[in-house]
Order: structure tokens, then C-alpha cells, then sequence
């Protein structure tokens, strides 16, 4: 199994006649992620070509979209001034999950953006992020495909290099992902560790967990106490950031530690509290879900 | 991006908050007759983006011109948690009665703006968090609904027990709370806001943050960016799009992406380095990113070798590759280039070092370790 | 028994140191209302002397009131200017019933205030009304004693005065009322005619209904196929308005008709069509309420 | 509240709406000097405020000095649906391609705000709302959200297929959103909104009513009201916080509460009468408000008997006694008066009125009979 995306997955590209829109169309159909449509407003009627000369119909809104082709996830890369408002759109459209790949998306913009989502029952995955990967099934954003095979691992990630940096290790060892989930480096996020967590839990497939968390705010430790009171299967967590300096911003928005709270220190030690293995380096992980999973 | 002092205040009496008058020089002279405008005693105020002015000597009450020059004469040119004071802000000096705290921010856990509210104001609000949290009141604000009236006044009633204070509070919270909404502000805050003997309620020092996703929109605010005073390779890093913090160690880092950056950095601890700075070159590469970002790293002295821990995903390495090449005939690069390439283009970008004689790690522990052992200590 | 109010009624008196809050004030509490506190902001701490010399607690904020007192019930005489404010912080503060009396609230600011109010599953009477009085038991708001006695009908009208007329004529042949309500002269009103039949329907006391329409909208349409659907007891109607003018704004803000439509003739067609028997005049309501009731 | 075309649109263009130039005059000389800055065709448009200006011959397009002087002088003084034409609206003529409809209202239904759009514009949307309602369509706005980029978006995809103009009027029903929030609106319409042979979106007659309980916020806007066309004893009930339509009939209505008031007149109409007038006294009435009551309904010369219909509740019974002395012994009054007093202070109302020798009834039917043959039909 997987969690968030999958064969079922029916795909809209918002953002796909865009430079990255286009090319990660492409990416995504090519690894057979059900891609059934997209969205550029003033280009609908068009279509775009996928690899194999398929035709992917383009339309002018996520609402004509998803009623022509019962889309049930979109993902977004259109470019930050317009992303808010590509994100209230597929919000407001009925589809189930919004993957936001685009960065800069202003924070106040997201606050009114995560209220309209939690009213209207939609997960929105980012924004920031590099999306969701089901190895073998589908994949939704940007994380290359060389790097992951299916397996019985779940990884969730603050990060997106990192990421792939984590996974490629277990890949190269023979160690298997049911799916991968880029939750974003922004400070107000649709999708926490603890959804992700709560999603894997009912995954029977995944029988151990990487999470990969960085300084600032405290989701990773609300996720260690989380792990300690509801899940039975074994975690293993990296922290990035040990050398940060406070009060300064580490590239994403999110990842700053204000006063002596988010710093990496803390959050390792709230991992070790709650039974969480604390890899000190990127490649220490594939020993611990080695050992996690014997 | 942080604002100063002076500036903050300009906002806040945008949107009609009592500040008590104040103008900003860089001569002592010219603070000494501002100081005259304003009669009797004045405060004169180290504007830097940092806190502890009044710790480290950055804040001082001076009552004849004199003692105005000197003031003024003796903050600017102090350095502040490493920043250089250029300017400062003369006030007139306040009768206070009392100190409050108010402050908005947006809040991870509600995903909300939040505003809170202390009456122990004028001091560190982070310190009063920490020993008595239950002296700050807490309001999440539904983003969609805007502060409301009665929730302005409730966190007014928790300042004051005097009606009329409690009334000017009101209005002070919910036109903070407006210029927090019109100017795209992660944060803001006026510490102290105090009541005068008079029964007035003012803001007397003021602080904010605005979102940097948010500036495009407020030129106004994108003009109050001090870049005389930031240094020269964080102007250079933000112009080109790259994510750049100096640090204090050698190891220069090159890298893709924030968090392999200070998985990179902790890396290169983990192997006994130090290093020199985080380094982001962003998602979408381009080879003329990375000859910058090779400028702005080398500018530091300290730096003893560069470390590139590059894995492609949206960034081709062959790009990468191209920059490197394209800036070592540029600059005048003397510290050893350790590379670590992998991913998208990979074979590309390790064809373009090996036709100018150079070559990549595919390991990220591999390339942080020979880096290390590049440098002197 | 009743609806809305009753002796479990522990009311709060937003404005209680106003002119028509104090007096309506010592009405309500000489009706038997426990009146439990009253709102002025500024003057919390102060008391305000009922009756007897009773002295009622005031507060400067709802919250307050509320958590001194366990008020589940509020009612509004506060100014125009400050009434959708005072609605919104009585939503916002855990009472179950707000009544507003004030006429005057700008009806963009009621858009707002009963979407709060749906979220927070607050019911709002009025604004624009004269409240609601169950005989024998309870009164929040202004409708005058003397005009009602206990017995079973219900009372449902959008004006004031014109629901005196009717219910004094009630009283004076001896039919009295479980629950009179003004449901207020504004285009939008928190509770309908059909939320006040619903509460009746659930009333075992109340054998017949008197419902009081005008011109304008049509919540008397609506109420009448509900009614035709939903309810087994008579309901006798009246309508005011016939001989008013298209396009004119008769007194209360909703009393408008635009083009053909919220005219006082539909209104009866439908009322006829429906089941509810139709009242010529006010005094004719009283043989009609007779009949239904053999 | 009701304003002008031409006020509307000053409110659209300052919400940068696009809108035609034009310019309001009393004169037909004026026109001309004002037909002449617009060069070619212009439209001549009473400023009224009632449908129907069309078919009433209000509207007109001149093409020459002649015939705009003669388009002014004809609709100057016209009368349309009893309102007389004071002013004219002189603007150029456009060429139109497409002609929408685009307004919004505040539903009952939904208690919200509702975006209507409609391809088929220039014509009377009840009239389309009756007989193809398919054709609207409409857009329920969560009032504490605003309309958002892609609501707006959608509706102008409804009206245009070319991007460029579903892009302009995307922008343009945003704008009216703004100017509907802003102004306390009610309703705001633009109707038609064209589409121009160059490929332009404008807005070419607007309508607008603000909301009355609004206008204290927009003093700008309560400036704009026409006293000058509105009648008299309007006015007047306005200014003295009174409720007053004029009808045809001869029996002046005087009552409390706008239900009963409404009641009181079909009470009439059904002995047989007619009513002059609805009236409602308000709520918390004081002597001098039944004073400018009487001097209202005795303005109207077809009065022939004044009807009180008084159900003290808020309002007390004495207060309206004393109020009828009064205007008894300022006006002169030659139409009998006809009482019905009941409820709070009943007692002492009566006694008043009966030491002048006057009597009262209780019930509503009793007066309203009596009074309706009192008079000559």
C-alpha cells in the first residue's frame, strides 16, 4: 500500500504549460502517475503533449477540470504571485489532496488559504515542498524517480535534497519506500509530520518510518510524542541545522530558531525521549531502519 | 526582512497609533539640533537589527545639547551583535506610568495570526515567556474575520482597569493589527507601549518583520531595506536568488537545497571542520548562480576550502558543472574545489570536470571528509 | 411548555445602562426573567438596581459575564453603531440565544455576523425585533406583558406593534399563547419562520400556530411548503402589506417589493395552497385560531 | 439610499473600474460645451432615479450641436415614473460589441453577498431572471472571505470566451466587489457591460443603492443624495427619523411600527378606502415626531381624514396624546382626526385627549371604519 497517492491518484497540473509545470508533466506521466488534466487560464481547449504523444486536455479552471475529468488531487507549480490563488482555486474544487510545489508563497496568504482548506475537508501538501512519491504506483512533484523503490519504508521530510539524499541511501542498500512525502519547509504547512504519521499507521505495507525534520518551530516534537503515544512501528529521525546560528533564516522560510526553542538539540533530544533513533548523519539512517526492522 | 526602529514607527502612525515624534541622523551635530525641536529631554536610540540596544550602550537619555552630541557621538559606529549602529533615532523622553507589551505574530500551531499582550512590557517578551507565561495573554485571530472589536477590548482590559486607557488600548490593538494586514508583516511589535501620567497611550519602541514573500507588493517597505549596512556578500546572495549565512569556520559550502545545505554544514562538524557558511544555490540552477555563489564564498577570508555537495533533482549537475568550470576562469580561486555530484545530468556534469581535469565524489560523507582534511586545523 | 425562553432562561442585558436597556430591564425582570447580569463596557463592577432594589452585576465584556454567571442567553439594545460588535462578541462568547432589539445594523456587517454565528452554533433572533415572551415563564426583549396570558398557541411575526394587535386579541378571548417570537423586520434575520415552526413542532403544548408575514423576500413561501410537508397542527396566517407599492421600502428594511416578487397576494396564494388559513384582517385571526383548535 | 448613474459610476472608476468620461448638466447650452469635449456622438441620459429611462424617452443620442441641445432641452423637465428630470448625463457614444450584465446583491436566501453575471446585458435582468434564469449565473460570496481571484475568474469566463477580455473583466468584478464593500452597498449593477470593437471592457450604465444604515460610515456618499428632486415631506420624515411613503388615496395614516402601519392601510382599503400614505412613527416616540407626522400628512392635499393607529408598546400612549395637542395648536388642521389608542400609558393618553374634549377608540377595526367614512368616497 501507500499513503496520500497512488493508481487511483487522478491527477490535474496547475501551472502545466509553465517551464516546470511542463517538464514535471511529463516526469509524472512518464512514471505513470494518471495525470488526466491541466490548467492555464486562457489556454483552455488546448492540450498539452505528454511523452508518447498522449494528449493531456488543458482547461481554464480547476472547477471545468475536475468536472471533465473527476480529478481527485492537483498539484501546483505556478509561480508564487499567483500560487495563493491557484491554491484557493483547487481548494474550491472538490478535489481531495493539493500538492504545492511553488516557494514564496506569502505566510498570511497561507493562514486564510489553511482555514478555507480545513473548512472544505481538503489535505493541502505544502506549500514548499517537493510532493509525494509511491514507488511504483505514482508519483506527484518533484522527487526523482531514480532514487526510490518500493519497500516497506515510510519517509516523511522537511526537506527536498535531503530528502533524496536519505531515501537514495536506503534505495542503493536494498531498502524499499512505500511512498516518500515532502511536507515543505515553509512555517505554516497543510500537512504535518503527524498527519503523515497517522496515515502511515493505517499503512499496513510500511513497517518502519524515516522522518527527517530540521530547526525551527516544534512539529518534530510534537510528532515524538505523538510516535511515543500512538505508534508501534519503529522510527527513525535526523535533525539538519546542529550548526545553525539563531535568529537567522537557513533558506526556508520555516527553518529558524527563535530565542533557545527549534533548535536541533532540543528536537533530537524530544526524538531519543520518545523512542525515536537519532541518526547523527545522513547516512546512519539505513543502519537504524537496518537494526529497526530485524 | 527586518525593519528599523524609525521605521516600524513610520507604519504604525500610517495607521493612526499615537508615536511621540522622532527623526534619525548620522552626525551628532545634526541629533543635537533635532534634539533642540523637541525641547527639554530626549532619548537617542541606536537603530540596528538587533536586540539589547539598551544592554549594550546603544540607548541613552541625554538632557543638554552636550550631552545629546555625546550620546549620539558614542552610539554610532558601535557595534551591536556585530552590526555597525549608522544611525540613530532622537526622541523627546516620556513621563511613563506604566509599560505594556503588544505584539502579533503568526502562530505555527494555529496556522493563525496571533496577538498577544503582557503589562509587563519594556522588557525581553521571550524571557517573560519562558518564567511566567501566564502573565501573557493570548488571542488566535481567524484570518478570514479579522480581529473583531470585542476581542481588541478584551486584550485592552487585560493592560488596563482605567476605562479611557482601556478605550485608546482598543483602538491601538486593532490598527496594529491593521498595519500588521496592509504591510505583509510576519511579526510587529511596540514594547513598551506605555500609559503617561496624562492618561495617554503611546507606542514607544516598535519592531517588525515583513515577510519576504510579501515585499514585492509593498515597495514602500522593499525601500526601507538597509543595504548599507548588510554586508556586502548577503546583498550580493539575495540579488541573485541564492540563500547565503556566514558562519565563522573555513569550510566554504556550495549546495542545493536548505536542508542538505545544514545537513552539510553538520557534517562537515561531525568531521572535525567548521563551516564557513550555509549556502543555498536555490532549485532551479543555472551556471551563472554558481559562479556567484563561488564569488560570494571565496570573498571570505577565512575560507580554506570549497566543499560542493550538489544533488541534482531539479538542478542538472551538467549546470553545476559549467558554473564551476566558468568561474575558475573567472576568479581567482586559490582554495582547493572538493565536489560531490550526483543526480539529475550527473554523467554530464562529471564529463565537463574530467575535460578540464577535475573530478566528483558521488558520496556526501566521502566529499565533506576530504574537504576537512583540506583545511589547517 | 415553550421555546427559547424559559425559566431556564439566565439572561445577560447587552446595554443594560442604556436608556431602553434599563427600562426594559426592570420589565423583563418583573416578568420573572432571570435577568443574571448586564454588559456596558467601562462600567464593569458597577451594579445595576432591578426592582426590590435586586442589584444585577456588570460587566464590561460578554466573556466575562458569561463565565461569572453561566448566562446561556443574550439580549441587544445597544446603538446601531455598536450592535453588530455587541452581536459579535455574545456569538463569540458561549450564550446559546442572542436576541437583538437594535434596528439600524448595517446589513453587510449581518452577512458576516450569521455566518459566525452558523460556525459557532449560536441562534440570533432578530435584529430588528421585539424579542421573544413565553407567558407565565419568561420575556427577553420588549413585547409588553399585558398583552399576553399563558395557554396554546404560537406566535410568529416579523413586526412588532402589528404582533400586539394580534396576540392582545388572542388574550382578551381567552387563547393564550405558549411562546409569542418577533423574528424582526430585517432582510436578514437569524431565525426564519421555519426555524421558530420547527421549535413548535417539537412543543407538545402548542396545538396551533399564528404566523405574521409582510411583504418582502419570501421566508412566508418557503414556511408554507414546509409547513404542507413537515407539520400536523393548524397554522393561521396574516399578511401585511396588500395595498403597498412595488420598489418603496415599507418601514422595516425587508419590507420591500422587487419586480413581481415578495408581494402580499403571492404570499397568501401560497399560504392557501399550502394548508394555512389566510386572515382578511388582524381581528379575523382570532376566529380563524377558534376554528383550528375545535 | 438610491443614487445617480453618474454618481455610481464616479464610485466605479474610483475603484479603477473603466469607465467612459462624463459630465452632468442642468443646461442644454452646457451639454453642448460639454458634447464638444467628447467630439463625435454623444448620449444624453436623464439622472433619475427609476427604471425604465429608455422606453420613457430619457436616454438619446445626438450626433450634432443641434441635436444634443435639443436631446437636453427634451429630457430636461420630462417626468419618468413620476420623478422629474433635473439633470442630464453627456457622454461619448462607444461602439459596442458585446453587451453583459454584471451585479451584486445581498441574498436573503444565502445571507450573503451574490455575484450575478449574465452574457445577455443592455436589457432588464428581472425580466431575463423570469423568463431564462438558466442564463445568470451566480456566485454566493462567503462574506468574511471576500470573492476570491478565481470566483471572479469564473464568472468572466461566463461572459467572454477571449482571454483578454475574461482577463479585464476578471479584474473589473473584482473591482465591483471592492466597490460594493466599500461603499456599503446594497446593490451595485453595471448593466450594460460592453465589450468595444478594439477589444476593451467598460462599463456603460451603472445603478446603485446604499445601504441606509450604512450612510453615516460614507459621508462622500450621503452627500450624494438628490434632496432636490426628492419630495418634500420625505425629506422631512427623513431628517425627523420618520418612515413615509406618499400613496393616492385620502386617508392619512398615522401609526407606530412599520407592520402595523402597513396593516392599518389594507385595514382601510378593506372598508372601502383608500390610504394616503404609509407612516411609521418608530419606535421610541416623543411629541414633536407625531408633530412633524401631522404636518406631513396634512402636506398632502388629498387628505381628507387623519387616521392615528397607535399600539403603545415602546412608544407611550401620552406622548402621542401630547403630540396631537400640540400640532393641534401649531398647524391648522381642517381633516378631522380619528384615534385609536391602546397599550403602554393608555390611560394617561386618554385623559390627555379628553381635556381637550377629545375621545379615542381601542380597536383598530372601530377607527379604521370610522375614519374611512369620514370620507367624500
Amino acid at each position: 500500500m501507500s499513503i496520500f497517492v497512488d493508481s487511483k491518484t487522478r491527477l490535474l497540473v496547475q501551472g502545466i504549460t509553465g517551464r516546470d509545470g511542463s517538464f514535471h508533466t511529463t516526469e509524472m506521466i512518464r512514471y505513470g502517475t494518471n495525470v488526466v488534466g491541466g490548467v492555464t487560464p486562457g489556454k483552455g481547449g488546448m492540450s498539452f503533449k505528454g511523452p508518447d504523444d498522449q494528449k493531456i486536455p488543458i482547461y481554464n479552471t480547476v472547477e471545468e477540470a475536475v468536472a471533465d475529468t473527476g480529478a481527485n488531487t492537483s498539484v501546483i507549480y505556478v509561480p508564487p504571485a499567483f500560487a495563493a490563488g491557484a491554491m484557493e482555486e483547487a481548494v474550491d474544487s472538490g478535489v481531495a489532496l493539493v500538492v504545492a510545489i511553488t516557494e514564496g508563497v506569502p505566510v498570511q496568504a497561507m493562514t486564510k488559504i489553511h482555514a478555507f482548506a480545513q473548512d472544505r475537508g481538503v489535505r493541502i501538501l505544502g506549500p514548499n515542498c517537493p510532493g509525494v512519491i509511491s514507488p511504483g504506483k505514482a508519483k506527484v512533484g518533484i522527487i526523482p524517480e531514480q532514487i526510490v523503490m518500493p519497500g516497506p519504508i515510510g519517509v516523511i521530510s522537511r526537506s527536498g535534497t535531503l530528502t533524496y539524499e536519505a531515501v537514495i541511501n536506503l534505495t542503493k542498500e536494498g531498502i524499499g519506500q512505500t511512498t516518500c512525502v515532502g511536507i515543505g519547509g515553509d512555517p505554516l504547512i497543510g500537512t504535518s509530520f503527524i498527519d503523515c504519521l497517522t496515515q502511515f499507521k493505517g499503512d499496513e505495507e510500511t513497517e518502519a518510518i524515516v522522518m527527517i525534520g530540521e530547526i525551527g518551530g516544534t512539529d518534530e516534537q510534537d510528532a515524538a510524542e505523538w510516535i511515543s503515544d500512538n505508534l508501534d512501528i519503529p522510527v527513525v529521525g535526523f535533525i539538519a541545522g546542529q550548526t545553525a546560528p539563531p535568529g537567522r533564516q537557513m533558506g526556508h522560510a520555516g527553518a529558524i530558531i527563535s530565542g533557545s526553542s527549534g533548535t536541533a538539540e532540543e528536537k533530537m533530544r524530544c526524538f531519543e525521549k520518545n523512542g525515536v533513533r537519532v541518526a547523527a548523519r545522513p547516512i546512519d539512517i539505513v543502519e537504524l531502519v537496518r537494526e529497526a526492522l530485524d | 526582512m527586518d525593519i528599523h526602529e524609525y521605521q516600524a514607527k513610520e507604519i504604525l502612525r500610517d495607521n493612526g497609533i499615537p508615536v511621540p515624534p522622532g527623526r534619525v541622523t548620522k552626525d551628532p551635530n545634526d541629533a543635537v539640533n533635532i534634539a533642540k525641536d523637541y525641547g527639554d529631554t530626549v532619548v537617542v536610540k541606536a537603530q540596528v537589527h538587533s536586540g539589547g540596544r539598551g544592554k549594550a550602550g546603544g540607548v541613552k537619555l541625554a538632557g543638554t545639547s552636550d550631552e545629546v552630541f555625546a550620546a549620539a557621538d558614542q552610539i554610532l559606529g558601535l557595534t551591536i551583535s556585530g552590526h555597525t549602529v549608522k544611525e540613530v533615532l532622537i526622541t523627546p523622553a516620556e513621563d511613563i506610568d506604566s509599560e505594556a507589551y503588544l505584539g502579533i505574530l503568526i502562530d505555527r500551531e494555529s496556522q493563525s495570526p496571533v496577538v498577544m499582550v503582557c503589562s509587563e512590557g519594556g522588557v525581553d517578551i521571550e524571557e517573560v515567556a519562558e518564567k511566567s507565561p501566564e502573565s501573557i495573554k493570548k488571542l488566535i485571530v481567524d484570518p478570514r474575520q479579522g480581529l473583531l472589536h470585542h476581542q481588541a477590548y478584551g486584550l485592552a482590559g487585560a493592560l488596563y482597569n482605567d476605562p479611557s486607557l482601556v478605550k485608546q488600548a482598543t483602538v491601538i490593538i486593532k490598527q496594529l493589527y491593521q498595519a500588521f494586514v496592509t504591510s505583509g508583516a510576519s511579526m510587529i511589535e511596540i514594547n513598551p507601549l506605555i500609559s503617561t501620567p496624562t492618561g495617554e497611550v503611546k507606542a514607544i519602541d516598535a519592531k517588525m518583520s515583513v515577510d519576504n514573500s510579501e515585499l514585492f507588493k509593498y515597495p514602500s517597505i522593499e525601500a526601507y531595506r538597509d543595504v548599507a549596512s548588510e554586508p556586502w556578500a548577503e546583498t550580493m546572495a539575495r540579488e541573485a536568488g541564492l540563500s547565503y549565512v556566514k558562519l565563522d569556520g573555513n569550510v566554504g559550502c556550495c549546495v542545493n537545497g536548505a536542508g542538505l545545505a545544514m545537513a552539510t554544514m553538520d557534517l562537515v562538524k561531525y568531521y572535525g571542520g567548521e563551516p564557513a557558511n550555509f549556502l543555498d544555490i536555490g532549485g532551479s540552477s543555472n551556471p551563472q548562480k554558481v559562479v556567484t555563489a563561488l564569488q560570494i564564498i571565496t570573498s571570505d577570508p577565512n575560507v580554506e576550502v570549497i566543499l560542493f555537495n550538489i544533488f541534482g533533482g531539479i538542478t542538472r549537475c551538467d549546470d553545476v558543472a559549467k558554473g564551476i568550470i566558468e568561474a575558475l576562469g573567472q576568479l581567482e580561486i586559490e582554495a582547493p574545489i572538493i565536489i560531490r555530484l550526483t543526480g539529475t545530468n550527473e554523467e554530464e556534469g562529471l564529463k565537463i570536470l574530467s575535460a578540464e581535469g577535475m573530478s566528483a565524489f558521488t558520496s556526501m560523507d566521502e566529499v565533506v571528509e576530504k574537504a576537512v582534511s583540506e583545511t589547517s586545523n
